[in-house]
This record gives C-alpha cells, sequence and structure tokens, in this order.
C-alpha cells in the first residue's frame, strides 16, 4: 500500500508539469486551432531566464536569494517569457492565421527549432544547474513520503491553474477568449479586438509554462536546451487525454498522464514510458478524439 | 417508374429531430425539387440519401438497391452523383482535372498500370480526357479548361460542378441549391441545361432550390418539407397553394 | 518543347552519373546522402505533397527498411536483393497500421498520431534485442551483384542513384495517373472527392504503403551502405528533417521536393563551419520561408495555361469554400 | 516548359556548388601535406556531450602544440583537422568520409560508441589508422579492423571494477540501470554478468530514457527491493539527478556510476551533500595520477579549466601517435599500423600502453573512485 501511495504522489509532481504546460497548449488551441509545437520552449526559456536572473540579482546563482527574491524572479520570469510568447505570435503566426494548416504547423517546428538553438547558443549545449537547494524535508503519510518541495509545486501549480479558471470565467478577456473559440469572425464584427485576445491567449500560455520551466528547474536541479521538447509532446498528450481546448480537461489530463506514466515506470519499466504515454495519445485520439471531458460529436460516416 | 425511393427516414442529432419519418418517390425521367423554409433539414435529406450522413432510420432505395449503409463512394458508384450547396470544387486543380475526378468510379486501372504505362492504360486515360472534354462541353465552360477551379468566375464553377458530377455517369443527379448566387441570365443557363441533362442523357434531375421561379419553370414533382417532416407534395401549382406551404413560408420568404 | 525538357533531363542524368569521378569522397558521401533524402522526399510526397496527409513520423518507415534488410542480412543470411521485397512488404503493412487509425482524424491530429507512431517504432527498436536495442546492429554484410562485391563509395552512389531515378519516376507517374489524381482530389476536398465516387479509405492507405515502400527501399541501401544501423538514426528530428525538405522544395512537386532535398542536407555542410548556428538558422529560415514562401521553392503549377494568356482578369466571386476543417 | 529550364538550372546551381567547394577543400589538402603532416580528429564537438569532446580536443591541441614547438616530427608540424561527430552514426560516417577525403595520416578521437563504431569502418575501409581515446563499448574490437587501436581500457574490465568492488563489501544485491543508449547498455549487460559471476545477485535491471528528469518512481521500485548497491552505467546529466532522488527517497545501499558520468557535473548536479560516497568506476583522470601535475597545470592556465574525463587519455593518443610516426618513420599507413601495433611500454600520463592482439590495453586501467567532501579521491 505504502508503495502504491508513494506512487502515487510521484505521478502527482510529474502531473502537475504535465498539466502547466498542457494549459497553454489547449488555450492556444482552444481559440486559433494552432497546434503550438513550439510551446514546450517556452516551459525551457522559462527555466533557463529564471536561472540567470537568479545568477544575477545574487551574484552566485541565487544561492541567498531569500524567498521574496526567488518569488520576484519567478514572477519577473514569467511575464518575459509571456511576452516572448506574444513576440512569436507576432512574428511567426499572425502572417499565418489564414494560411493552410501545413504551414503554420511547419512555422512552429521551425520556431521550436530556433528558440532551442538560439538558448544553446546562449546559454550553451551543456546542462546547467540551478543552485538553489530544496529541503528534503517532509510528510509521511501511511507509509509514503511526500515532500514539502513536492507539496509546494503540487499546491502552487493548482494555485496558477485557479487563477486561470477565474481570469477565464469571471473577467471579460476571458469572455472574450471563450467567444473566439466559438466563432472568430463574428467576434471581429462584434467589436472584439481578435488579435488582441489572440496575443494574450499567447502570452497567458507562455507565462504559464515558464512557471513550470522554473519550478522545473528548482526542483530537479538541472536545466538544458533541449527540455521542453519531450515535455512539450507529453504536454500535448495530456492536453488531448483532457479533451483539447477544455481547461479543466488539461488540468486532468496532466494529472492523469502524470500517474500513469509513474505506474508504468514502476510495473513495466521507465524504457517503455514513452511508448505508454504515446500509445495513450494515439488511442485516445482514434478511439475518443475528444478526449475525457469532451463531448461527443455527430457521427459522420 | 420510381428511381428513388425514400421510406421513414428519420435523423436526429443528439436530442435534436432534424429530419422525421419522411416518404416520397421520384419518378425516372423527371425533375423533381425538394423545397422548404432555411433550416428544414432539406440538406440533411441530401446527405443521406448520398451517404454523408447515416440515417437514424429508415429506407433509402436507388433503382431498387438499398443504400444504407453503403459509403458515399459506393452510393455514387451505384449511380447517384451530387454538387453541394457551397460549391466543393478542387480550388487549385484545373477544371478539366476537376471533371476527371468523376471518371474515377468508371475505370480502375490500379498502380500496376499506372507504372508501366500499360496499353489498357493509355487507352482508359485518353477515354477518361474524352468524358471529361465531352462534359466540360456540355455544360459550356470549355474556354475555362486549363485554369484553376477558384480563379473561374463563379457561375462558371457553378456549372464545372454539374459537370464534374455528370462525368460520374450517374442515373440521378442530386443538385444542391444550383441556381444559389446566379444572375438573372445564368439562371436562364441553368435551366437550359438541366433541361438538357434530362432530355439529351436521361438522367433524372433532384434539387433542392430556393427559387421558386426556377422551380415553376422546370419542376414537375414538389416535396415541400418544414422540421423535418413532409408537409406537401404535387405539381407546383398544386403544392404553392397548399395552405400549410403558404403558412410554413408565410413573412419569411417572397413566394411567388 | 517536350524535345528540350527530355534533353535537359537526360543531360541532368548524364552529369549526375559522371560526378563521380569529379567530387572527392566527402562531397560524393554528402551527394549519396542527398540522393537518399530524394528517395525518401519522393516518398513523403505521396503521402503528404499529393494526399495532403501530414506525416510527422515518416523516418518510421524508413527505420522499418533498414531494420528488415539488417536483420535477415544478419541474423538469417540472406542476400541483400531478396531482402527488397520483404522489407517493402513490411514496410507497407507498417504503413497500413499506422494509416488506419488516422483516416477519420484531421489534419493536425494526424501529425501527431503519425509522430507517436514513430517514436514508438524508434523505442521499439531501442527495446527489442531483435534490432540489437541501442547499440543497433553491426557489421551488415555488403551486397552482392555476381561476384562484384558493392563495397566503395561510388558503389554506393551508383546503387542509391539508381533507386533515385526510379522513385522519382514512380511518383511521377502515379502523379499522372488515375489513383494519383485521386490524391490529388483528396488533398484538395475530402468530402467532394468521396461524393466524386472516390474511396477515400482505399486510396488514403494505399498512399501511405507506397510511401513506406519508398521510404523503406531507402532505409534498406542505407542499411548495408552504412553497414551498421542504430535508433538514432530513425529519430523524431530525422522525420521533420525529410517533411522540411519536401515542404521547402514544394509539397507535391517532384523536381522541387529534389531540390529541398539536396538543400537540406548540403546547407548544413556549408554552414559546418557556423556550427551551432546551422539549426537556428533553419529554424529561422523556416518561419520566414512559411511566411513569404509558402508554396515552397518550386512549387507545383496546376494551371496548365499561362495566367498571363487570359485577356482579362475576371472577377472571382467565389465564396470562401477552404477546407473548412 | 519553363519549369524545366529552371529545374536544370537549380541543379547546376546546386553541382557547382559541389564542385566548387570541393576543389578548393582538397587544394588545401594537399597543401597541407608539403610540410604538415594532417590528423583527423573525430569528436563531438556540439550537443549534448560536447563538454566532454571539447575537453578531450583540448587536450590533444596542447599535445601538438607541446609536439610542434620541439621540433615536429619527421621533419614536419601536425595539423589536426578536426571533424563533429555530434555523437550521431549518421553525423559521424559523413564526417569520417570528410576526413578520408582530406587525407589525414591518421585519426585520434571517438568518444560515443554508438557513433564510433560506423566511423571506425570508413576509416578501416579507407586503410587509416585510428586511435580511439574514450570509446570502449566492446563491439569496437569485435569488428576486428586491424586499424583500430583502442586506449581506454575496455566495458568488460570495468564492468568487472564494479563487480568486484561490490563483492570486496559484501553487497550482493545489486540493481543496474542504464540509459538505453549503446555504451551504457553494453556496459550494464557486463556488470550484471559480472556480478552474477561474483556469486551477487541482479534484483533490478532497469532502462530509463537519456533526457528523463523524474525519476520518482523508479527510485520508488529500488527502494522496495532494497538494494545493497546501485549501478548506473549512464551519463552524468541523468546520473547526477538521479543519485539526488536516491538519497531523497532514502533508497538502500551505495549508488556506484560508470566512467559516462565521471565528471565533476554529476557532483554539481546532485549537490556536494547528495554526492558523498558515490562511487564511480574509471580509469582516473590526470589529478590523481602522480607525475601528471604539469599536465594539469599547464591545462589550467591555458584553458582556465580543470582537465575532463578523457582529457589525459587524448593528450596520451595523440603523442602515441607521433610515437607511432617516428618509429614507422614515414607517413605511410601499413607502416604507421606496424608501428602502432608493436608499442611497447608506452609512457602516458597515468597509463602504459601495449596492445592485445585485438588492439585493446594489455592491462586495464580502471579503478573505482569515491566522492569525499565534494572531491573524487581515489578508492581502489
Amino acid at each position: 500500500m505504502d508503495v502504491f501511495l508513494q506512487i502515487f504522489f510521484d505521478g502527482l509532481v510529474m502531473g502537475a508539469f504535465y498539466s502547466l504546460i498542457a494549459l497553454g497548449y489547449t488555450m492556444v488551441y482552444g481559440i486559433i486551432k494552432l497546434l503550438n509545437f513550439a510551446h514546450g520552449d517556452f516551459y525551457m526559456l522559462g527555466a533557463f531566464i529564471g536561472y540567470a536572473l537568479l545568477s544575477f540579482i545574487t551574484g552566485d546563482g541565487g544561492l541567498n536569494a531569500g524567498l521574496l527574491g526567488i518569488g520576484a524572479v519567478f514572477i519577473i520570469t514569467m511575464i518575459i517569457v509571456g511576452l516572448a510568447g506574444i513576440g512569436v505570435e507576432r512574428i511567426a503566426y499572425r502572417p499565418l492565421l489564414t494560411a493552410p494548416r501545413l504551414s503554420i504547423l511547419i512555422t512552429a517546428i521551425g520556431v521550436s527549432l530556433s528558440l532551442e538553438y538560439a538558448s544553446m547558443i546562449g546559454w550553451g549545449a551543456s546542462y546547467k544547474v540551478y543552485p538553489i537547494k530544496l529541503s528534503k524535508n517532509g510528510l509521511e503519510i501511511i507509509g509514503a513520503q511526500i515532500s514539502f518541495a513536492q507539496i509546494g509545486l503540487i499546491v502552487l501549480s493548482a494555485l496558477l491553474m485557479l487563477g486561470l479558471r477565474l481570469f477565464i470565467e469571471k473577467t471579460i478577456y476571458g469572455k472574450a477568449m471563450r467567444a473566439i473559440a466559438l466563432d472568430q469572425s463574428a467576434c471581429s464584427l462584434m467589436g472584439i479586438n481578435v488579435y488582441r485576445i489572440i496575443s494574450l491567449t499567447f502570452f497567458i500560455g507562455a507565462f504559464l509554462a515558464a512557471g513550470a520551466g522554473i519550478m522545473s528547474g528548482v526542483y530537479y536541479g538541472t536545466i538544458n536546451f533541449m527540455m521542453g521538447f519531450i515535455i512539450g509532446l507529453k504536454a500535448f498528450t495530456a492536453a488531448v487525454l483532457g479533451g483539447i481546448g477544455n481547461i479543466t480537461g488539461a488540468m486532468i489530463g496532466g494529472l492523469v498522464l502524470g500517474l500513469v506514466e509513474s505506474y508504468g515506470t514502476y510495473y513495466l519499466g521507465g524504457s517503455w514510458k514513452d511508448v505508454l504515454a504515446f500509445g495513450i495519445l494515439i488511442l485516445f485520439l482514434v478511439f475518443k478524439p475528444t478526449g475525457i471531458l469532451g463531448a461527443k460529436e455527430m457521427e459522420r460516416m | 417508374m420510381s428511381i428513388l425511393t425514400v421510406k421513414n427516414l428519420k435523423l436526429q442529432f443528439g436530442g435534436l429531430l432534424a429530419v422525421n419519418d419522411l416518404s416520397f418517390t421520384v419518378e425516372k425521367n423527371t425533375i423533381s425539387s425538394i423545397i422548404g423554409p432555411n433550416g428544414a433539414g432539406k440538406t440533411s435529406v441530401f446527405n443521406m440519401i448520398t451517404g454523408f450522413y447515416r440515417p437514424t432510420s429508415g429506407e433509402i432505395e436507388l433503382d431498387g438497391t438499398s443504400l444504407i449503409n453503403n459509403k458515399p463512394s459506393q452510393i455514387t458508384k451505384l449511380g447517384m452523383a451530387r454538387t453541394f450547396q457551397n460549391l466543393r470544387l478542387f480550388p487549385n486543380l484545373s477544371a478539366l482535372d476537376n471533371v476527371k475526378s468523376g471518371m474515377h468510379c468508371r475505370t480502375k486501372e490500379a498502380v500496376w498500370g499506372a507504372l508501366f504505362h500499360t496499353k489498357s492504360q493509355k487507352e482508359e486515360e485518353r477515354l477518361i480526357e474524352e468524358v471529361a472534354q465531352e462534359c466540360i462541353d456540355f455544360v459550356g465552360v470549355r474556354k475555362y479548361m486549363k485554369r484553376s477551379a477558384k480563379n473561374l468566375p463563379y457561375g462558371a464553377q457553378r456549372y464545372l460542378e454539374i459537370a464534374r458530377a455528370l462525368a460520374t455517369k450517374p442515373k440521378i443527379l442530386l443538385l444542391d441549391e444550383p441556381a444559389a448566387g446566379l444572375n438573372f441570365e445564368e439562371k436562364q443557363y441553368l435551366i437550359q441545361l438541366i433541361r438538357r441533362i434530362r432530355d439529351e442523357f436521361n438522367i433524372t434531375v433532384l434539387m433542392i432550390e430556393h427559387d421558386m421561379g426556377l422551380i415553376k419553370e422546370i419542376s414537375e414533382n414538389i416535396t415541400v418539407i418544414d422540421y423535418g417532416c413532409k408537409i406537401a407534395e404535387g405539381t407546383p401549382d398544386e403544392v404553392l397553394k397548399n395552405e400549410k406551404v403558404i403558412e410554413a413560408y408565410l413573412g419569411k420568404e417572397d413566394v411567388i | 518543347m517536350k524535345k528540350y525538357k527530355k534533353h535537359s533531363l537526360l543531360l541532368l542524368v548524364i552529369v549526375m552519373f559522371i560526378l563521380p569521378l569529379l567530387l572527392d569522397i566527402y562531397w560524393l558521401d554528402v551527394l549519396t546522402l542527398v540522393l537518399f533524402y530524394v528517395v525518401l522526399t519522393q516518398g513523403l510526397n505521396i503521402v503528404v505533397g499529393y494526399t495532403g496527409l501530414l506525416d510527422l513520423g515518416y523516418a518510421a518507415f524508413f527505420a522499418v527498411g533498414a531494420y528488415t534488410t539488417a536483420i535477415l542480412m544478419t541474423t538469417f543470411h540472406w542476400s541483400f536483393w531478396l531482402t527488397l521485397p520483404v522489407a517493402a512488404l513490411f514496410a507497407a503493412v507498417a504503413g497500413i497500421i499506422v494509416g488506419t487509425p488516422t483516416l477519420r482524424l484531421r489534419s493536425d491530429y494526424l501529425a501527431i498520431v503519425t509522430l507517436g507512431f514513430g517514436e514508438i517504432v524508434r523505442i521499439l527498436a531501442i527495446n527489442l534485442d531483435i534490432t540489437g536495442s541501442s547499440s543497433g546492429i553491426y557489421g551488415i554484410p555488403r551486397p552482392t551483384i555476381g561476384s562484384y562485391v558493392l563495397s566503395s563509395q561510388q558503389d554506393f552512389y551508383y546503387l542509391i542513384l539508381i533507386v533515385a531515378i526510379i522513385s522519382v519516376l514512380v511518383v511521377y507517374r502515379l502523379g499522372h495517373s488515375r489513383i494519383g489524381r485521386a490524391w490529388v482530389y483528396i488533398r484538395e476536398d475530402e468530402d467532394a472527392a468521396e461524393a466524386m465516387g472516390i474511396n477515400r479509405i482505399r486510396l488514403k492507405l494505399l498512399s501511405y504503403a507506397t510511401g513506406a515502400v519508398i521510404g523503406s527501399l531507402a532505409g534498406s541501401i542505407f542499411a548495408v551502405k552504412m553497414s551498421a544501423i542504430a535508433p538514432l538514426s530513425f529519430s523524431f528530428l530525422q522525420s521533420v528533417m525529410i517533411l522540411l525538405a519536401v515542404v521547402l522544395g514544394g509539397l507535391g512537386s517532384i523536381p522541387g521536393v529534389v531540390i529541398g532535398a539536396a538543400l537540406v542536407i548540403v546547407l548544413p555542410e556549408v554552414l559546418r563551419g557556423a556550427e551551432d548556428w546551422r539549426y537556428l538558422i533553419f529554424g529561422v529560415a523556416l518561419v520566414i520561408m512559411m511566411i513569404f514562401r509558402p508554396q515552397g521553392i518550386l512549387p507545383k503549377k496546376y494551371e496548365t495555361e499561362d495566367r498571363s494568356d487570359l485577356d482579362e482578369k475576371e472577377e472571382t466571386n467565389d465564396k470562401d469554400h477552404s477546407m473548412s476543417v | 516548359m519553363r519549369k524545366h529550364s529552371m529545374i536544370a538550372l537549380g541543379f547546376v546551381l546546386v553541382l557547382s556548388l559541389f564542385l566548387s567547394a570541393c576543389s578548393s577543400k582538397t587544394g588545401s589538402g594537399d597543401n597541407a601535406s608539403g610540410d604538415e603532416i594532417l590528423v583527423g580528429v573525430l569528436l563531438p564537438v556540439t550537443g549534448n556531450n560536447a563538454t566532454d569532446g571539447k575537453d578531450m580536443l583540448n587536450a590533444m591541441k596542447m599535445a601538438v602544440e607541446k609536439i610542434n614547438s620541439d621540433g615536429g616530427v619527421l621533419k614536419k608540424k601536425i595539423k589536426l583537422e578536426v571533424a563533429d561527430d555530434g555523437c550521431d552514426p549518421q553525423m559521424a560516417t559523413t564526417a569520417a568520409n570528410k576526413l578520408v577525403s582530406k587525407k589525414v595520416v591518421a585519426i585520434v578521437g571517438g568518444y560515443c560508441s554508438g557513433s564510433t563504431l560506423p566511423a571506425s569502418g570508413v576509416f578501416h575501409n579507407a586503410n587509416i589508422p585510428m586511435i580511439v581515446a574514450a570509446a570502449n563499448s566492446s563491439e569496437l574490437p569485435k569488428q576486428g579492423y586491424d586499424t583500430l587501436f583502442l586506449i581506454n581500457g575496455l566495458v568488460p574490465d570495468q564492468a568487472q571494477s564494479g563487480a568486484d568492488y561490490f563483492k570486496d563489501k559484501g553487497a550482493k544485491n545489486i540493481a543496474i540501470i542504464h540509459d538505453n543508449s549503446a555504451y551504457a547498455k553494453d556496459l550494464a549487460d557486463f556488470a550484471k554478468k559480472s556480478v552474477e559471476e561474483n556469486g551477487g545477485k541482479t534484483i533490478a535491471f532497469e532502462a530509463i530514457n537519456p533526457e528523463e528528469k523524474d525519476f520518482g518512481s523508479l527510485m520508488t521500485k529500488l527502494k522496495s527491493l532494497k538494494p545493497d548497491g546501485t549501478y548506473f552505467t549512464g551519463y552524468y546529466a541523468a546520473g547526477g539527478l538521479m543519485l539526488k532522488q536516491f538519497k531523497q527517497k532514502g533508497v538502500s545501499g551505495s549508488f556506484m556510476v560508470g566512467d559516462g558520468s565521471y565528471s565533476p557535473d554529476i557532483i554539481q548536479i546532485a549537490g556536494s551533500e547528495a554526492a558523498n560516497d558515490l562511487l564511480v568506476t574509471a580509469t582516473p583522470t590526470a589529478n590523481f595520477i602522480p607525475g601528471a601535475e604539469e599536465f594539469v597545470n599547464n591545462y589550467k592556465s591555458k584553458y582556465n579549466l580543470s582537465p575532463g574525463p578523457f582529457s589525459a587519455l587524448s593528450y596520451n593518443g595523440m603523442n602515441l601517435l607521433v610515437d607511432a610516426l617516428k618509429r614507422a618513420d614515414s607517413t605511410d599507413q601499413d607502416k604507421l599500423k606496424k608501428a602502432l601495433k608493436e608499442t611497447k611500454a608506452f609512457e602516458g600520463i597515468g597509463q602504459v600502453i601495449e596492445f592485445s592482439d585485438k588492439n585493446t590495453l594489455n592491462q586495464s586501467n580502471f579503478h573505482v573512485m569515491k566522492v569525499v567532501g565534494g572531491e573524487f579521491t581515489l578508492e581502489k
């Protein structure tokens, strides 16, 4: 039982990362039906900019940054990466909004390559080490250990997701986003500045991914320029799992994927983990493309 | 003798009943129409007949063969062709290539023939070219033959779609609002075209149309549906005098 | 006119046959790689360019060919030439396996599913013993023709050159046939194609299978040329590079795709001095390309008549009937 | 038909690019053989393994500088021609062919076994001797190439030294983890064999993905198996994270890594606290070699860096080549091969090189190192 529970916690931590990144995927997809391949790279960018800022303000890589300092770095990084998200949208995607799907997908791959290798040139190819050390202390729940860092991580991502939900449901911008997802041209007829809302969506997506990036840097301790690729694919899987375009679905999808991988690693072995993730993705796309929370689509032949 | 029989057709989208217990027949070598207000379910009926939607229940027969559970491509092969309400040409391809698509189900050369340019393959290609050109001539768009479909004038695109459907050598041709967007002269030309299709090729025509003038002029038989149900049937004169029909249209369209 | 075209193509082929005599071994190797890419891109061109199915896992078919040949030649001591049809058969089956569940998917879902399949094939190759797990398969014997053993750079250059010419020919002829036209109809408008009596399921599967067979052919030759294969050669990045070549050159355009293949291989070699910068340059170039010339370097022309020949530009009052995917 | 003239034009352009490029290249190649001896270097200088690759290259450059300032060899200066293999088999063959086309006399290098394997075939076909300074998969000598000389100890030896250490410490239940790379899998397989021959038991044989960061559930699994020792055979990036999580989860027994993880980075990644008592099977770096102080100091002053794990071996490799060139008194490849083969007790930094009949080291130099207070120390 303790092992079972322990794996559950392990899966929850991975799931929290997937969820945060999946949110950006799902929002962008929901609004402009773009599969933003470069999304995982915002996560990488967040990790690197956070690293650079920490090193800059403390001079020693953040070793002595107080909680307040770290908090500030966290927010500044997320905003910078959010702005980078807007920049990418403006430069690369906006000119192609009406272009064929294939062109924009290829563009996304190009953006992804550019971000990855620009980071490699800027920060080098080797692994960078986050110098912040987290305490190993934690709680023991029925024989399973969960550290305060893990609890903090899960709580923080839950808060971010809750904030997003409130934003989408309660604010005028959130309403506009949902409206654009339904009918873009009707929205521009109704006087909604569609481009601005799309920019905002990219901002929020990149913002959240960057948050996940720093959290991953602090939690795992290393970052490198390719770190966004696989996790981006996994996050997409999570988004599909939950029903793409569905915010709550992305959160649930991330957690489910984290848990599945965690148990899969335990019972099948770590090298089959990705097969499991992609297998689930394919099964869902084929048999229930609308995901766990998606509505049933009409049957067509 | 009837060529198309629809019996107790029903289509349900979730909780919405789009077509309810619809029955009608189309006689061979006639020009018939389905009319009804917007959202009455006309295009849904077409989509079921041509296999794009699977009916919830009911029966559709073409020349005595049941069409239920057939794929659209199989139904086309059985002798039914259609056009679409919002033109669905192959936009980047030349007009000629568009029409050649109709011959696909009437030809059979596979990979082998294509790779080795066998004699039968060459023969078949010649046939495809010939039929496609005939159809293009028939609807009168020869001067646009080599241009991309998307660069054709709107009217020509409408005629081209009909030519493409004719190339499948159908027994019955379903036209979904063929006159939509056409001006007066173009409509007159369309009327001639539909007549010629029936008279020269002996093809039965069933169409959805909103233009009552056009329908009155060429339809021999009309089925009126509203909210997925048949509310009237008969010759144009009979139908247009029907009270239910007038009621259904009242204030909605400039009827008559 | 036709004569002129034939002459220039013939000249090109002759030049390609003479080239090895002029090139040093390094550039010969680069050119050989270009030819591998010509074969691969032609295969992918059928799937993406003709049929419009975005495939991000095409390297999987390359892998199927390479591994089938490698395993048959090392473990079962088959002759290279006998492994070709078997590899092609396996690839066709793999193509149908990948294709079947994706038939009903929308284009971007399709991209992800094929990506997932590609990764699964690679991970399988890493984890299975029969594929030599992560170290791959070594010591693949050289193919023989009679008593002559193909072993030098030149030999493999000529082998892949012949296969490249054949694959270009195959793709050209298929493209100008009833089958090829049907693929293009499906790409242009799936529903309309189906309404014209084209069985899209069967034709899509045929497209996958044909593309897969061509890819596997490249894989089989790759195995004997390298004499060692490892899962790393069949990664997602490989699939992306093949796709890039197709897109850069011009979807559906045979000469375009050939030029795309040459660019994708030669550019990084020329940029080798730029070391770390080359993938960045690649990425940026892609974005710029998509924004300013999305149809590719040498796009396929479907209008058989010059637009300038038409007297007046008529108003095209066409409603937006682009695919509403 | 304009289209076709464009195609032809495009092709002519591409081809002329080839021709101009290769003609200029061969031209410079011929010049180099005038008063210089061109030595090829095949290393990953870009990509994930670039750090180690560049450390190796630095050491080789140091060696060449010294040789040239001492008057060179055969009255000629040595010139290095570097080709990047990126640890990718396909890139490696192209890079190898590039070196062959430049008419290099010999090759020093080879970091990843996965890319060294196909490259060694290219050099064998061209009859160019290759001294492999780092890669040590047992698949390499199995190919039976007479052009291939390995100066790093072989995987079975390393596996044996790890297994022996566990046996000495009374560790019986061993968990083995690799990262699915050619080299790590090879080492893991041999480690399993050695452990079992020593009477121990392999209680877990797991693979991870090299880019993995979260080993939570794997560590949970290990913990429930209660190993006496865990041996990770992959590279340091994953090794450091695994070690950290190993300690966090409180898995029993000691943690040992192979020489792919032998880098100060593993201590930095895991944190010096978690890295304490970490065991490494490796050929010791110059720092631990008596008499290598000069090399270490020179290296530090020149590059402002400590030598990497394979720097000393690379330095030795280059010097061995020069030694063989002198003995062969020619750049003729057959003579050079023969000279290399006949190497007798060549004294490099920390090793004495002599080749077995398979062109591998007669005498392996693997040791077990231990991290104490954030520094590697020699344990056994």
